[in-house]
């Protein structure tokens, strides 16, 4: 990493936007999901924030992300709307795929928001064909697949590598290593003592970085976007982070190591980060306040506009099957 | 049908009533205990893990074991892979692919290696393991992570299918499915996890292949499986109240399927109805139609209906997700046409 | 069925006759040339590595450039997710995944994302993209080389599955999926590759979802698709010669399959026999059975009966490979059992 | 590797035994297919002979090994007897698997050949089961998962790498690295500049050896064995040799680079060994001529024998789907 991808003041006070933004929703999902008023899955990624904060604020509009269950901080930061997202986790008509998709297969193309899977791994084979198309249209668009550490050991991921490697694909892989998959500690199931080290057998760049120092996340991005804006091909990199809460919302987390989780939280990224843009001087406390609260201000709309969308009408279970609705079988439903 | 009367003995004459999970979770300490050959692996199955998400394999490694009880990398080929070497040294492994829609990552390792290497291996190696999935629309868990998929694995030569809708048959079917020298599918229900029924004695199986006649009836037969089996006990109950007598099966096992039962049934009612979550097209409901039809050619006093799963991926919100799937007020208006 | 009429006008009227694999590779070149969006991918397709293991891709890379042709690794589920990828932003690949037992490595991507997006996505996206397979027993390639698995797409909402039988409909059929707004899996039969027939139009068409009946008929109605509807065409002419008279009915799509078209057929002959090679129980025409014998409750003459492949992995050795898949006598016996 | 594991004149020779039964096998093979007398789908193995024949000379009888379509050469090496492999060849009633299983499937577990696969990749994750059945076993037998360069590619080569490291399973993965995978030549499809620096990313050690040079594959072998039965995890081994023929029996090779092609057979290992046995007096001319001629015997023996042996009976179609030939569904042969 070059110094010349470090970020300057007007990158970090847009990553910071970003991030209080993903914070904000964060906090907001598990509150609102823990009154019952919203029924839905919800991963939380609190700790995670400053990752795709970072990748975003050095991608452009128009490229693509594919991202994973555990993905919400991604599309925001990605542009996605607060209004239909949360219309989509309400499972309301006015979400982005109308409530049929929900949280796990969130979408919006008009961001770059290709594809959210809820299979370990599979975001990466479809990141390669959106890159693939990008290579042929010729335009110089990124794409960006976020996975998790213990997605590195699926086949979909070796496949994906060695695939955009051989075809020099615009793509950068991200992968948040958060120290779990699911209930199951790093060691346990990644047999890499790094998984950036991985990279070494696709003969491509793999770069391990402190994925909540933004500073350092940002370098890392915005060097391996270049490569592959610049038709250099794709990179790894594995940010290191932690999962603040379980797996999944409700989950007992009782698998985890109480001192790494307590001191991983005592380390927070995002008031750490706060505090260093105002001991920079990058940003006064107010200047800061104001974001938050404009936040705050944003979540609370788009809550209340997804809670006043109405559900969709069965109607769409034959819809969107098939690009023409008349060929879904009638008898199906009798 | 002898088994008939112990599924239909009133639950008062129990005591124990346990759930679906305590019971697998019994199962396993049982056959663990009886045979050490029967091993347990898959994703945050052993107890640093928590003994699974939704703690069926609870206390397991603690008791037997982290060699025996091992939590995976998220790789599901190399989870029936492994399953499938040792099965053919002596081995009796019981894989988890916790959820359905994940087995598309391993079916090769399923459909090309477990179903035929005895066939064509011409005998000289078997590979009795046992894959549990779970599954199910209900959860708004969405497309990915909802479907059932037991006509894909019926369709297999090789492989044995079963979905319990009892505690009871929780347990005999997978003790059955350990102890079988052949590779069983093992399907469970999300929803049905924590539903109560009597305790199993230890040692109970459940054969594969047998079903359990829930109800007696005249009017209709209504045969399902897994989580519908209980939705269509509950339209039973309400038939009767209009006056219909269904029959309800519980087939408990798909491939291989109890014709025998069935068409004793519908010989005796005239009328059946299949019902299934998995969408009817192509489900496994047109196998049990399409050979109904054929073994009881003009006995029939009605044709035979199926009901499934809405045409699409299992959707997000809830009043659709509510509408994918046939249950007790669906069948009901189903079995009255039927009778009409 | 307009159809019907082209399809059996005497071969006489044609003067080209062309193999299955020169109509494929036509297909590829009318629709490259037509389309810019479309793409080739797959193991070897590109003209470096022979233009396709059975040369159906030859040719292409050379004049559409290796950009748009491209030789893959050995990583199906890469190459179908390069495919879904690509479609997403508007172009419209065609994946070669050799031999359909290969699928099983890629069914997550086929099923839980090309067969999903567009309805996950409410419509935002789409996944126009073509999966082309090839299989068959007859060439002694074993247990894992020569499966059928229509069944297992045909149960997946969101997908279409074709198979032709000759020059004309493969070349109609994949021009078809070609343009189709979904994604469409394409079963190719090994042993039909080198059968000869009429040289298709170019930009001619076949509408994915209509039959094609082969030969009309009073005494009963055959249906098959892909390599066993020749059969049964052999078939239904040795009938003849016994006095039956059977309508055959090419099913060429097999999801959305042509109930029309049978159903108008099996009303006419009270009579079906369903034919295909994939094993007999779950398989596709299980659903067609069910379906019949729903429709036509009380006016059929006779049971439906279904012919499928044994219940075991295709085995290698002559004699049994031979007895595996039925074949016209089979079909004939079946035949004359049914209008007895 | 260390001296410590060269090999000494009896493996020499032990390892020249094989490779005349291996070398001689192909070609018989290749000579009788062409007659039309035995139909089969064969991949030859012809230049990749001295690979298996050195590792089976580092393995025990009771050691196990899951290959490949290509490996009727591990198979041979590892004790396969030669008249039930014909007659499984041939698809009679005494093959190894009474004909119903052919080239691609054939097994033998009285001498540890557990599985042949005809899935590319598929011969790993099964391995690793049945080292890991060793490993509870407590005994000490290893196991060797044979498969091809192309093979390193597919997500299940990922998949059983990081298993096998992460459980220290006594495995040996032994990559025949002959350059092509059917059609496509190494680098099309492979972005690894060489498979064995795979091996960074299980954090196990990978080794790329000249795979036609029997004193370099013995000792590579027999290290990576050693390992395994030390309890100290798998190895993967890639073995650099060539593929003399097509893909399969039949294919046209016209997609083979023709110098490097001619070079390699100009290269081959079989009599360079040969001659070197006889250089180094490890053996005269006519001690090997006398194995070779055996060799020729028994495999005219074994063709023989194949070829009086019946057709398997085609109830054999019913037979060995499930343990219980009873469940076999009789209508299905309706
Ligand atoms: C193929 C597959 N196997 C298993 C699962 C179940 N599952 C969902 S999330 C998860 C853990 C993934 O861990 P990681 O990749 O580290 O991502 P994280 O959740 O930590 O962000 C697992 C095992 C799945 N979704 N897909
Ligand atoms: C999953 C899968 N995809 C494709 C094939 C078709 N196929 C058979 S052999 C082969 C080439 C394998 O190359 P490599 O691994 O280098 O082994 P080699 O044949 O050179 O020994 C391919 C693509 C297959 N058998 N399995
Ligand atoms: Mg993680
Ligand atoms: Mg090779």
């Amino acid at each position: 990493m070059t110094n010349s991808y470090a970020p300057d003041a007007g990158t970090l006070m847009d990553i910071f936007r970003r991030m209080a933004l993903l914070k904000g929703n964060d906090e907001r999902s598990r509150k609102l999901l823990a009154t019952g008023r919203v029924v839905a899955p919800y991963y939380s990624y609190r700790g995670q924030e400053v990752i795709p904060s970072s990748v975003s604020a050095a991608l452009r509009d128009d490229d693509y992300i594919c991202t994973i269950y555990r993905g919400i901080h991604d599309m925001l930061a990605k542009g996605m709307p607060l209004k239909q997202l949360w219309a989509e986790v309400a499972g309301r008509e006015d979400g982005t795929c109308k409530g049929k998709g929900g949280p796990m297969h969130l979408t919006y193309p008009a961001k770059g928001i290709m594809v959210t899977t809820g299979i370990v791994g599979s975001s990466m084979p479809i990141a390669n064909g959106l890159a693939w198309g990008s290579q042929l249209d010729g335009n110089d668009r990124v794409t960006v697949a976020y996975f998790g550490d213990g997605a590195s050991n699926i086949g979909a991921f070796h496949e994906a590598l060695n695939l955009a490697a051989v075809w020099k694909l615009p793509v950068v892989f991200v992968c948040q290593n958060n120290r779990y998959g699911e209930h199951t500690a790093y060691a346990t199931a990644t047999s890499a003592k790094r998984i950036a080290d991985r990279a070494v057998g696709y003969d491509i760049p793999g770069v391990r970085v402190d994925g909540n120092d933004p500073h350092a996340m940002y370098a890392a991005a915005a060097e391996a976007i270049a490569r592959a804006r610049g038709g250099e091909g794709p990179t790894l990199i594995e940010a290191m982070t932690f999962r603040f809460h379980g797996h999944v919302m409700g989950d007992a987390d009782g698998y985890m190591d109480k001192a790494e989780k307590q001191a991983a939280i005592a380390a927070d990224p995002y008031p750490r980060f706060r505090a260093q843009l105002i001991a920079d001087n990058v940003a006064d406390e107010a200047t800061l306040a104001k974001i938050e609260a404009d936040v705050e201000a944003a979540i609370d709309e788009a809550v209340e506009f997804a809670l006043a969308s109405p559900f969709p009408s069965t109607d769409e279970l034959r819809r969107d099957v098939f690009a023409d609705d008349s060929i879904v079988p009638e008898e199906s439903f009798a | 049908m002898t088994d008939a009367a112990t599924q239909t003995r009133p639950q008062a004459e129990k005591t124990a009533q346990i759930t679906i999970v305590e019971a697998l979770n019994r199962a396993f300490v049982d056959a663990m205990e009886a045979d050490e050959k029967v091993l347990l692996l898959g994703e945050d199955v052993a107890d640093p893990e928590d003994g699974g998400v939704v703690g069926i394999s609870k206390g397991l490694s603690t008791r037997f074991g982290n060699h025996r009880v091992r939590s995976t990398p998220i790789a599901e080929q190399a989870i029936v892979g492994a399953a499938i070497g040792a099965s053919l040294i002596g081995y009796r492994p019981v894989a988890e692919i916790m959820l359905m829609n994940f087995s598309t990552v391993a079916m090769d390792m399923i459909v090309n290696h477990a179903a035929k290497l005895r066939f064509m291996s011409g005998g000289q190696t078997g590979v009795p393991i046992t894959i549990r999935m779970m599954t199910g629309s209900g959860i708004a868990s969405g497309g990915q992570h909802s479907d059932y998929l037991e006509a894909w694995f019926s369709h297999v030569a090789g492989l044995k299918v079963v979905a319990p809708s009892t505690p009871e048959d929780a347990y005999g079917l997978l003790r059955a499915c350990i102890d079988d020298p052949d590779p069983c599918i093992f399907i469970e229900n999300l929803l049905l996890y924590g539903s109560k029924g009597p305790a199993p004695q230890a040692g109970h199986k459940v054969e594969i292949g047998k079903a359990a006649i829930r109800r007696e009836g005249s009017d209709l037969t209504i045969v399902s499986y897994s989580r519908l089996a209980v939705e269509a006990q509950a339209a039973a109950a309400r038939l009767a109240e209009d006056g219909i007598s269904a029959e309800v099966i519980d087939l408990r096992s798909i491939q291989p399927w109890d014709k025998e039962a069935v068409l004793a049934s519908v010989a005796k009612t005239g009328r059946l109805l299949v019902v299934h979550e998995a969408t009817k097209p192509f489900g496994a409901g047109a196998e049990i139609a399409a050979t109904v039809n054929h073994e009881l050619f003009g006995r029939l006093k009605a044709p035979v209906h199926r009901l499934g799963g809405a045409f699409c991926a299992v959707p997000f919100s809830r009043p659709l997700e509510t509408a994918f799937a046939p249950d007790a007020a669906r069948i009901v208006d189903a079995a009255k046409s039927l009778c009409a």
